[in-house]
């Protein structure tokens, strides 16, 4: 099962990262970069994944018990955090580049080198 | 010993506040030349005087500290240098009343690091006082005028690429002899030299490097010419006459010695292949340096290639690794401190009367300046070597010692270059001074008596050293048994050369031109008696083609003086225009700079280089 | 592939993403000495052993269920999230905040029409907002118990404003949001100010001696939810305000 | 006392050899041109009258500038050996020599710029060139007798060539001998080499405004350059000599030489002329130093 | 010593706080910036340095901790004086959220140079991410937007990158405490910590403006306004090398002290170190405006800082601090006579600051000493730096000396373009209306003389350098004070 999280998780961020190289229009790059963070989000929780585990929560004396079979609850914390900070960044750049879109009124990240004439 | 590397220091200081107030600033800049010249002076014969400065700081494991020693050799080159400059500061204080900017400070700065250099006593010292000199010169070149901002720049990279070079040559030299020290490292580099052979030599090539550059030797000859032309005057007179010496001075002081002490095979047993690379860079500035003067037509840029020449004769005396040559090429170090300091002046003093610098532009200044004409005829005459004055003492030991050595290509190659000295000379003595007054100058006059005066003792100079060569070779003679040679002279007035039976009287030289030139003054008032008459007379018939749009102005025969020799060595200098190449090199670091640019102007891309990085770092740790 | 430029950046993208993906093969197939990262490590090899078994002061200590332990939520996650890491916690909802921020600073204030809300939403609205609202104050009240948790349920919270803004009921003002989520951001810190205080250490559990299962047990972890909860609940609703303010 | 008396001895020896041969050259050249010619103390005559004419000067600076040109080459010949005998004792350097014959050029130079006229400065630049072209070759073929007796002094090397014919540098170093006679030829700048003369072209160049006096220091000066210049080769090549006759009898062979090639030669241009030294002699002289030295 | 947790919750709590006090904003900035400069430099001479404290009083490896030693209160003094300097050039009434982003990035740089977790330690690079996104895009303008959308795209890339490194090291070695896998790491299988290493060293990289990572530093620089510039500077900018030399040289490295990256990777970051060198003072060199030039130029410095580094000597590392403190006191010093000239001649390209030198001569003064420092010329603080980093490179390699080589080709460069800048500060210029109050020119004027100082007494700053190498040398000091806590 790990492994099947695992590759998943890798290939979305392949896919993700893959979307951030060549896209130009803004919005998508961020869609790719969401992509990215559910990879990783998923990535951490694969490597906490114990075989047939168990919620790591407490629910009564037999639970004390299988704490052996319990997942990791550390990346589970962790992924909690990063989810948050994959929020915090989207929010931050859309409304970017919505300011973007009102600025240069194109949403391509060739928009502000071509009008100061880069050509390399 | 202390107090004179204090007072610079200060005066900088001082210059630098009241640097608006020109009454306060060259006077202030005379009195603190006097002071060093006086305390020089005290220091003679002193040499264990020493200052050390320790640190904490560690390198390669051993704590620097910086030492100032009073050591002959530096002592020599300092003492001349600081008669120098109270000479020049002299000149300053009436050269400057016009000039709106202010060299003071700057100046004094480099005048703190020109002691320093000749009194470090270790490497680290050095290259401090080295680097000072470099950029400090920069802003003395600039002097705040954007019109010399491009020469001060190629000497600014020349300079800093010198340094750069020079840094890694000493801390070769440090990680192979364990030492900073200088007379240290120079046992040390012999002691190790035959089992580190590449890397002894590494160091040597790199210091070598950095001396070149800063003494303008074969491929680094440009840099004179550029900044001479563009610099404040009065400075650039310090710079060409003192400050070209800074390459000479280690030179003499470290690369002699410990090449001189090697045992290296000999090629066609003559010399080694170090003398031999030292040599030909020599010969080749002396030549390169002659063939460009006699083609410039701005007299600065004619009298800074004539010191591109002049470092040669000097980088060939040391390449004679021969006493004499030794004691020549120092010799000549002084000397050429003086006739240049003398000709540069006389410059100055045209300039500042008549704000041109195209030879072409001049002419007949003679009857204008008579005291600067004269200044500038003895510049000349002891610039090109010619007996009672002082250029030709040196040149002729360092000849004296080529051809006791053997080495026929560098004696052809000094011969080459002394009479093309001639050429170049002359053409800067007629086309300034004499042929035709220009009608725009017909109402300049001499310049002011504070400019005068310099110009009167640097002719004093010229003749006394031409006549009793004493006067320099008695404290150089001191100086180099001090620190371990055994050279002596017989008199105040004699040279002693390489060869047999060749030591010369230069005041019975001075006595024989004298004796011809009563001869010829008495053939002169045997004859009839002459009458003055205009210059246009004879041979323009007494009036000007005016309506040909032809007047005194435009009857100057001096532009293309050397037009036939010129064509004859065009296609010479097109190939090795050295020039060129380090102009090529700007472009293309400019177009480089373009390319950067908009690699960071771009809008994408960035993720993209980023995972280029990504990839790269995967490569690198692959490849176990 | 409209132009050169995009086709050669596709291959070199696709270049990279395959020596990268070669190279984490050629590391997963890698059999060096040491730990791999392909090894089957299980959370008893990890810090994370001392969190589940609740004996990170006392190596020896054991719990029960219903009796108490040096944390006393039920819920192991919510144990690291708001006790065992709670700095990084606070951290994430600073993050929160300055990303917020800079989205009200940086959003154009341009005129927005405004399309009116039809009736149905209108009058069920409310309805909606108080059911979410429940559910929400239940997430974060039942965080040490169960999954959920302060995030969540601020975020559903959130969602109530938002079906109040869509519905045109203004509930809240922006000011207020911004009172609630300063007070909210100040209060944990003064929580954590006040534990170290009281016991020495910044952001110490000083309520002790809860029973494990208990809805109030856990000390400090549902205050520290509850204010998680209101703090996001306020800044993802901003992020509708700035919307709505423009209509 | 005696010094100086022998410096006037001297002194005015040499003028007065000089220009003897200055006369001999012209009859010679007329004769080889079928002409009748002056008679032989022509030269004699024309300085007479150079210098009891009334003459026109433009500034001090000629008047200086001819003064020093005669001086200096004076000056040069006090050093020069003559016979064994010099003016004063010295150790008659030839690199002291070569130099102090430049300050007569100098000299005559400086004059002539400071007239003006465009022609004299032509010459003069045509003069400089010309002498940065034989100084070279002259100049190598000495350096090679240098090394080989070890010593620059005159003297010396023309002691060290006493006895029989055989061991004159001459015919020890023939080619070193060609090539000096060439850079002499332009020295004295005699025909193949006289551009910066060519009174055809610009007017006699440098003397061109030189009159009187100045003209008569002019031709005192060429005629005491004459006898320098013979008088170092024959030190150079020919031995010295023991007695004063002789001693003029070889320099008038080597004048002679140098007056019948000046007979039957054109001119060259001046970058001709250098070019032509530079190749011709200067690879004979090197060759001859390659001997030498190896 | 529980406290020295206020460092962080203080800005933390006033960025809260400044939501409300609108102009009152940079009284407050000052107070809190003031508030962590005393309470670092108590710390500093409290004498019981050092120390870790763990959060929540849970020890080391399980909870998070922040130690305090040598090394970080160094570079805790260094960033809240960046603070209060940068504070020093803003001059108008900015809005509201200038300031909450401001205490942000305060806080969270004094959280990257406390942390001893690895988790805790991205958090507070994301959280100056946004901080720095937020101020850079302050002016909101075409350039600004661009600007911050590129470093946010750029970082938000890099922090996956470390999130799967972290993720990688939580799965491998079951800790995330920097003493802990620092304790640990020897027992790594070598592919996979190189795996890791490279997921990692990317991120560090972005942040430490190396070249083919740094993409957003020019445009970032040229977008923002000289505060902004500063904080990125001297506050993230030290931040990030402390970051790097704790985590490259202390929790990632096998030999004590030193870097030992398996494979190539040190030659891959050296290479990487002197392109950036080479390419940071190509670009600046024909460039006009000021800020794209000082911009450049902080990247060849950082470049030189990771080249010293990854010499793996301690003479090297040396070198590296005396390039650190020279290039943070020298851009300080620039940005300061930047900004006031810019105000003066109403552009940030230096052509239009023709003779400004000659009315302000103080300020001209301290640019030319900085620039003097930051090429590495005697007498000057740069000085110390290039000696003993080039020192060292010459004896370790055939790479190491190209290095060299490459640095002072460039420190040439670096000296054309900016005497040529201080030339033209020195030469003849038309007259101008604004002016600048004697009070702005002191501040430059005290940092300059400090360079000054320590350039021509080297032993003033070498004690503490040598204390700072010492516990560079002896990782295991660090690990033994962390994990034996109770």
């Amino acid at each position: 099962m790990a492994q099947l999280f695992i590759l998943s998780s890798i290939s979305l961020l392949f896919i993700g990262l893959f979307g951030v190289l060549t896209r130009k229009n803004i919005v998508k790059i961020l869609i790719a970069l969401n992509i990215m963070e559910t990879g990783i989000n998923l990535l951490l929780v694969a490597f906490g994944y114990v075989e047939n585990g168990i919620v790591p929560i407490l629910t009564s004396n037999e639970s004390i018990m299988n704490l052996t079979k319990m997942v990791d609850p550390v990346p589970q914390a962790l992924v909690l955090t990063s989810i948050v900070i994959g929020l915090g960044t989207t929010a931050f750049s859309l409304a970017l580049a919505i300011r973007y879109r009102y600025n240069h009124n194109s949403l391509s990240i060739r928009a502000s080198e071509e009008e100061e004439g880069v050509n390399i | 010993m202390v107090e004179i590397f204090i007072i610079p220091l200060v005066t900088a200081f001082l210059l630098a506040i009241f640097i608006r107030n020109k009454k306060v600033v060259w006077p202030l800049f005379l009195i603190s030349n006097l002071y060093i010249l006086l305390k020089l002076w005290t220091l003679f014969g002193k040499w264990e005087i020493e200052k050390t400065i320790y640190t904490n700081y560690e390198l390669f494991g051993a704590k620097l500290s910086f030492t100032l020693s009073n050591n002959p050799l530096g002592w020599y080159f300092a003492f001349f240098s600081a008669v120098i400059t109270l000479v020049i500061s002299v000149f300053s204080l009436g050269f400057n009343q016009k000039t709106k900017e202010n060299v003071a400070p700057i100046w004094m700065l480099i005048i703190f690091s020109n002691l320093g250099i000749f009194f470090a006593a270790d490497w680290i010292t050095f290259f401090m006082m080295w680097e000072l000199m470099g950029w400090t010169s920069f802003f003395a070149i600039t002097n705040g005028r954007d019109k010399a901002l491009n020469e001060a720049k190629y000497y600014l990279v020349l300079s800093l690429l010198g340094a750069s070079s020079m840094l890694i040559g000493i801390i070769l030299l440090g990680a192979l002899t364990g030492s900073f020290e200088i007379f240290a490292s120079a046992y040390g580099l012999v002691q190790v030299f035959y089992s580190e052979k590449a890397l002894s030599i590494a160091a040597i090539m790199l210091l070598l490097f950095a001396f070149f550059i800063k003494s303008a030797i074969f491929p680094f000859y440009m840099w004179p010419s550029k900044v001479y032309a563009v610099g404040p005057e009065d400075y650039i007179t310090f710079m060409s006459s003192v400050m070209i010496k800074y390459g000479i001075y280690p030179i003499a002081m470290f690369i002699v010695p410990v090449v001189g002490s090697l045992d290296l095979p000999k090629i066609l047993n003559t010399a080694n292949w170090i003398q031999y690379f030292v040599g030909y860079l020599g010969a080749i500035s002396a030549v390169l340096g002659t063939i460009l003067a006699i083609f410039q037509t701005d007299m600065k840029k004619l009298f800074a290639y004539s010191s591109v020449a002049n470092m040669g004769y000097i980088l060939l005396g040391f390449a004679s690794m021969n006493i004499v040559g030794f004691e020549g090429a120092l010799f000549h170090a002084v000397n050429h401190m003086v006739l240049k300091a003398a000709i540069f002046l006389t410059l100055a003093a045209v300039i500042f009367r008549t704000g041109e610098s195209e030879m072409h532009k001049l002419g007949g200044l003679v009857y204008r300046m008579p005291i600067t004409f004269l200044t500038f005829l003895l510049g000349i005459i002891a610039a090109a070597g010619i007996p009672p004055l002082n250029g030709f003492g040196s040149k002729w030991m360092i000849i004296q010692a080529l051809m006791s050595q053997k080495m026929i290509i560098f004696a052809i190659a000094m011969i080459f270059a002394s009479t093309g000295a001639f050429m170049y000379l002359f053409r800067a003595l007629a086309s300034i001074f004499l042929g035709q007054l220009p009608d725009r100058f017909k109402d300049i006059k001499e310049v002011p008596l504070t400019m005068l005066i310099p110009m009167i003792i640097m002719m004093i100079g010229m003749l006394l050293i031409g006549v009793v060569p004493g006067v320099v070779m008695k404290p150089l003679t001191t100086a180099l048994r001090a620190v371990g040679y055994n050279v002596n002279i017989a008199s105040w007035t004699s040279l002693e050369g390489a060869l047999k039976n060749s030591t010369i009287d230069l005041t019975l030289v001075f006595l024989i031109f004298l004796g011809g030139f009563v001869i010829s003054a008495i053939m002169y008032i045997l004859g009839n008696k002459s009458e003055t008459v205009p210059q246009e007379d004879n041979y323009t018939g007494g009036e000007y083609p005016e309506e040909w749009g032809v007047n005194a102005d435009r009857f100057n025969y001096s532009y293309s003086f050397y037009q036939p020799f010129k064509e004859m060595f065009e296609p010479l200098l097109e190939k090795i225009s050295i020039d060129e190449f380090f102009a090529s090199i700007g472009r293309n670091f400019e177009y480089m700079s373009a390319t950067v640019q908009g690699l960071f102007r771009r809008g994408e891309g960035a993720v993209l280089l980023f995972s280029i990085g990504v990839l790269l770092l995967i490569l690198g740790g692959w490849i176990i | 592939m409209r132009d050169e430029r995009s086709l050669f950046i596709n291959i070199v993208a696709l270049l990279i993403l395959s020596v990268i993906g070669f190279y984490i093969y050629k590391v997963s197939m890698d059999t060096g000495k040491g730990i791999k990262i392909t090894d089957n490590i299980t959370p008893q090899m990890r810090v994370a052993d001392r969190f589940m078994n609740k004996n990170v002061i006392k190596e020896e200590s054991k719990y029960v269920w219903g009796g108490t332990a040096e944390n006393t939520s039920a819920n192991i996650v919510t144990s690291v999230v708001v006790d065992y890491r709670l700095f990084d916690t606070t951290l994430e909802v600073i993050v929160l905040f300055v990303t917020i921020l800079g989205f009200g600073f940086v959003i154009p204030k341009d005129k927005r029409k405004i399309i009116k809300p039809t009736t149905i939403l209108n009058r069920w609205a409310p309805i909606l907002m108080i059911l979410m609202l429940m559910i929400g104050g239940y997430m974060f009240v039942n965080g040490h118990l169960s999954p959920g948790g302060g995030f969540p349920a601020g975020a559903i919270i959130s969602t109530a404003v938002l079906i109040g803004v869509l519905a045109g009921r203004k509930t809240l003002s922006q000011k207020t949001l911004k009172i609630i989520e300063a007070v909210a951001g100040i209060s944990i810190f003064s929580l954590g100010i006040a534990s170290f205080v009281i016991t020495g250490n910044f952001f110490q559990n000083f309520i002790l001696n809860d029973r494990i299962g208990d809805l109030f047990s856990a000390g400090l972890i549902p205050i520290f939810y509850g204010l998680i909860a209101f703090k996001v609940a306020a800044e993802l609703s901003n992020i509708y305000f700035e919307f709505y303010e423009e209509c | 006392m005696i010094e100086i008396l022998r410096v006037f001895l001297f002194g005015f020896f040499a003028i007065f050899i000089g220009l003897f041969f200055m006369g001999i050259g012209r009859k010679i050249i007329a004769r080889i041109q079928l002409r009748l010619g002056p008679p032989f103390y022509q030269a004699f005559l024309d300085v007479g009258k150079l210098f009891s004419r009334k003459s026109i000067t433009h500034n001090f600076v000629m008047d200086l500038g001819m003064v020093m040109s005669l001086a200096g080459l004076v000056a040069t010949m006090l050093f020069v050996p003559i016979a064994g005998h010099t003016a004063i004792k010295t150790s008659s350097n030839l690199i002291v020599i070569m130099y102090l014959m430049a300050i007569g050029y100098l000299g005559m130079a400086m004059a002539v710029a400071a007239s003006g006229n465009p022609n004299a400065t032509i010459g003069v630049s045509r003069a400089l060139t010309m002498m940065l072209g034989y100084e070279v070759p002259f100049f190598t073929v000495m350096l090679g007798l240098i090394i080989i007796n070890g010593t620059s002094s005159l003297e010396l090397i023309a002691n060290s060539q006493a006895g029989s014919i055989l061991n004159w540098n001459m015919i020890k170093f023939p080619l070193g001998f060609i090539a000096a006679e060439i850079a002499l030829q332009a020295m004295m700048g005699e025909k193949p080499f006289d551009a910066m003369i060519a009174p055809a072209e610009i007017a006699s160049g440098p003397m061109v405004e030189l009159s009187g006096k100045y003209l008569g220091l002019a031709f005192l000066t060429h005629a005491v350059s004459i006898f320098v210049e013979t008088a170092i080769i024959v030190n150079l090549f020919m031995g010295g000599a023991s007695n004063i006759f002789t001693f003029v009898l070889k320099q008038f062979e080597i004048y002679l030489i140098t007056v019948i090639i000046e007979a039957v030669f054109p001119r060259f241009k001046i970058e001709q002329a250098v070019k032509f030294l530079w190749t011709v002699p200067m690879s004979i002289a090197l060759l001859q130093l390659v001997l030498i030295v190896f | 010593m529980n406290s020295i947790v206020f460092l962080i919750v203080i800005p933390l709590i006033a960025a809260f706080l400044s939501l409300f006090l609108g102009k009152n904003d940079k009284i407050l900035a000052y107070i809190v910036t003031l508030f962590n400069i005393i309470f670092s430099i108590l710390i500093l001479f409290s004498g019981k340095i050092p120390f870790n404290v763990a959060i929540g009083g849970w020890r080391a490896p399980y909870g998070i901790n922040y130690a305090v030693t040598d090394l970080t209160i160094f570079f805790l003094v260094l960033v809240n004086v960046a603070a209060l300097l940068a504070l020093t050039s803003v001059r108008e009434i900015m809005e509201y959220q200038f300031y909450s982003f401001y205490f942000v990035l305060l806080s969270s740089t004094n959280g990257i140079v406390l942390t001893g977790d690895l988790f805790n330690f991205f958090l507070f690079i994301e959280l100056s991410t946004f901080a720095v996104a937020g101020l850079i895009s302050y002016k909101r303008d075409r350039l600004s937007t661009g600007a911050a959308l590129k470093y946010l795209i750029l970082s938000s890339t890099a922090s996956i990158f470390s999130l799967a490194a972290i993720g990688l090291i939580y799965k491998t070695l079951g800790t995330l405490n920097f003493a802990d896998i620092a304790n640990k790491v020897n027992n790594l299988n070598e592919a996979s910590l190189s795996l890791i290493l490279i997921l990692y060293i990317s991120s560090l990289l972005v942040e430490l403006k190396i070249f083919p990572f740094n993409m957003w530093v020019v445009k970032a620089y040229e977008a923002s306004k000289t505060s902004v510039n500063l904080f990125i500077h001297g506050m993230l900018g030290t931040a990030g090398i402390y970051g790097v030399l704790r985590i490259l040289l202390m929790v990632f490295s096998k030999e004590t002290g030193k870097l030992t990256l398996s494979g190539n990777l040190s030659s891959i970051l050296m290479l990487f170190a002197f392109v950036t060198v080479i390419i940071g003072e190509i670009g600046a060199l024909t460039e006009k405006n000021m800020k794209k030039i000082l911009a450049f130029s902080s990247m060849a410095q950082l470049g030189i800082v990771l080249f010293g580094i990854s010499l793996g000597s301690f003479d090297a590392l040396k070198g590296v601090l005396y390039i650190v403190i020279s290039n943070y006191l020298a851009k300080f010093v620039m940005f300061l006579t930047v900004n006031e000239f810019s105000k003066v001649s109403g552009s940030t390209n230096y052509l239009d600051m023709k003779g400004l030198g000659r009315r302000y001569p103080v300020l001209a003064i301290s640019f030319t000493i900085s620039a003097l420092s930051l090429m590495g010329i005697p007498f000057f603080a740069g000085f110390w730096g290039k000696i003993s980093i080039i020192g060292n490179a010459v004896f370790s390699g055939k790479l190491e000396l190209i290095g060299a080589v490459l640095i002072l080709i460039a420190s040439v460069i670096e000296g054309v373009y900016y005497l040529r800048i201080s030339h033209t500060f020195f030469s003849q210029g038309h007259e101008r209306e604004g002016r600048i109050s004697r009070v702005y020119c002191l501040l430059p004027m005290i940092l300059a003389l400090v360079i000054l100082f320590i350039g021509i007494n080297p032993d003033s700053f070498e004690n503490i350098i040598s204390i700072l190498l010492d516990e560079i040398k002896s990782p295991e000091k660090y690990i033994k004070l962390i994990l034996s806590l109770k």
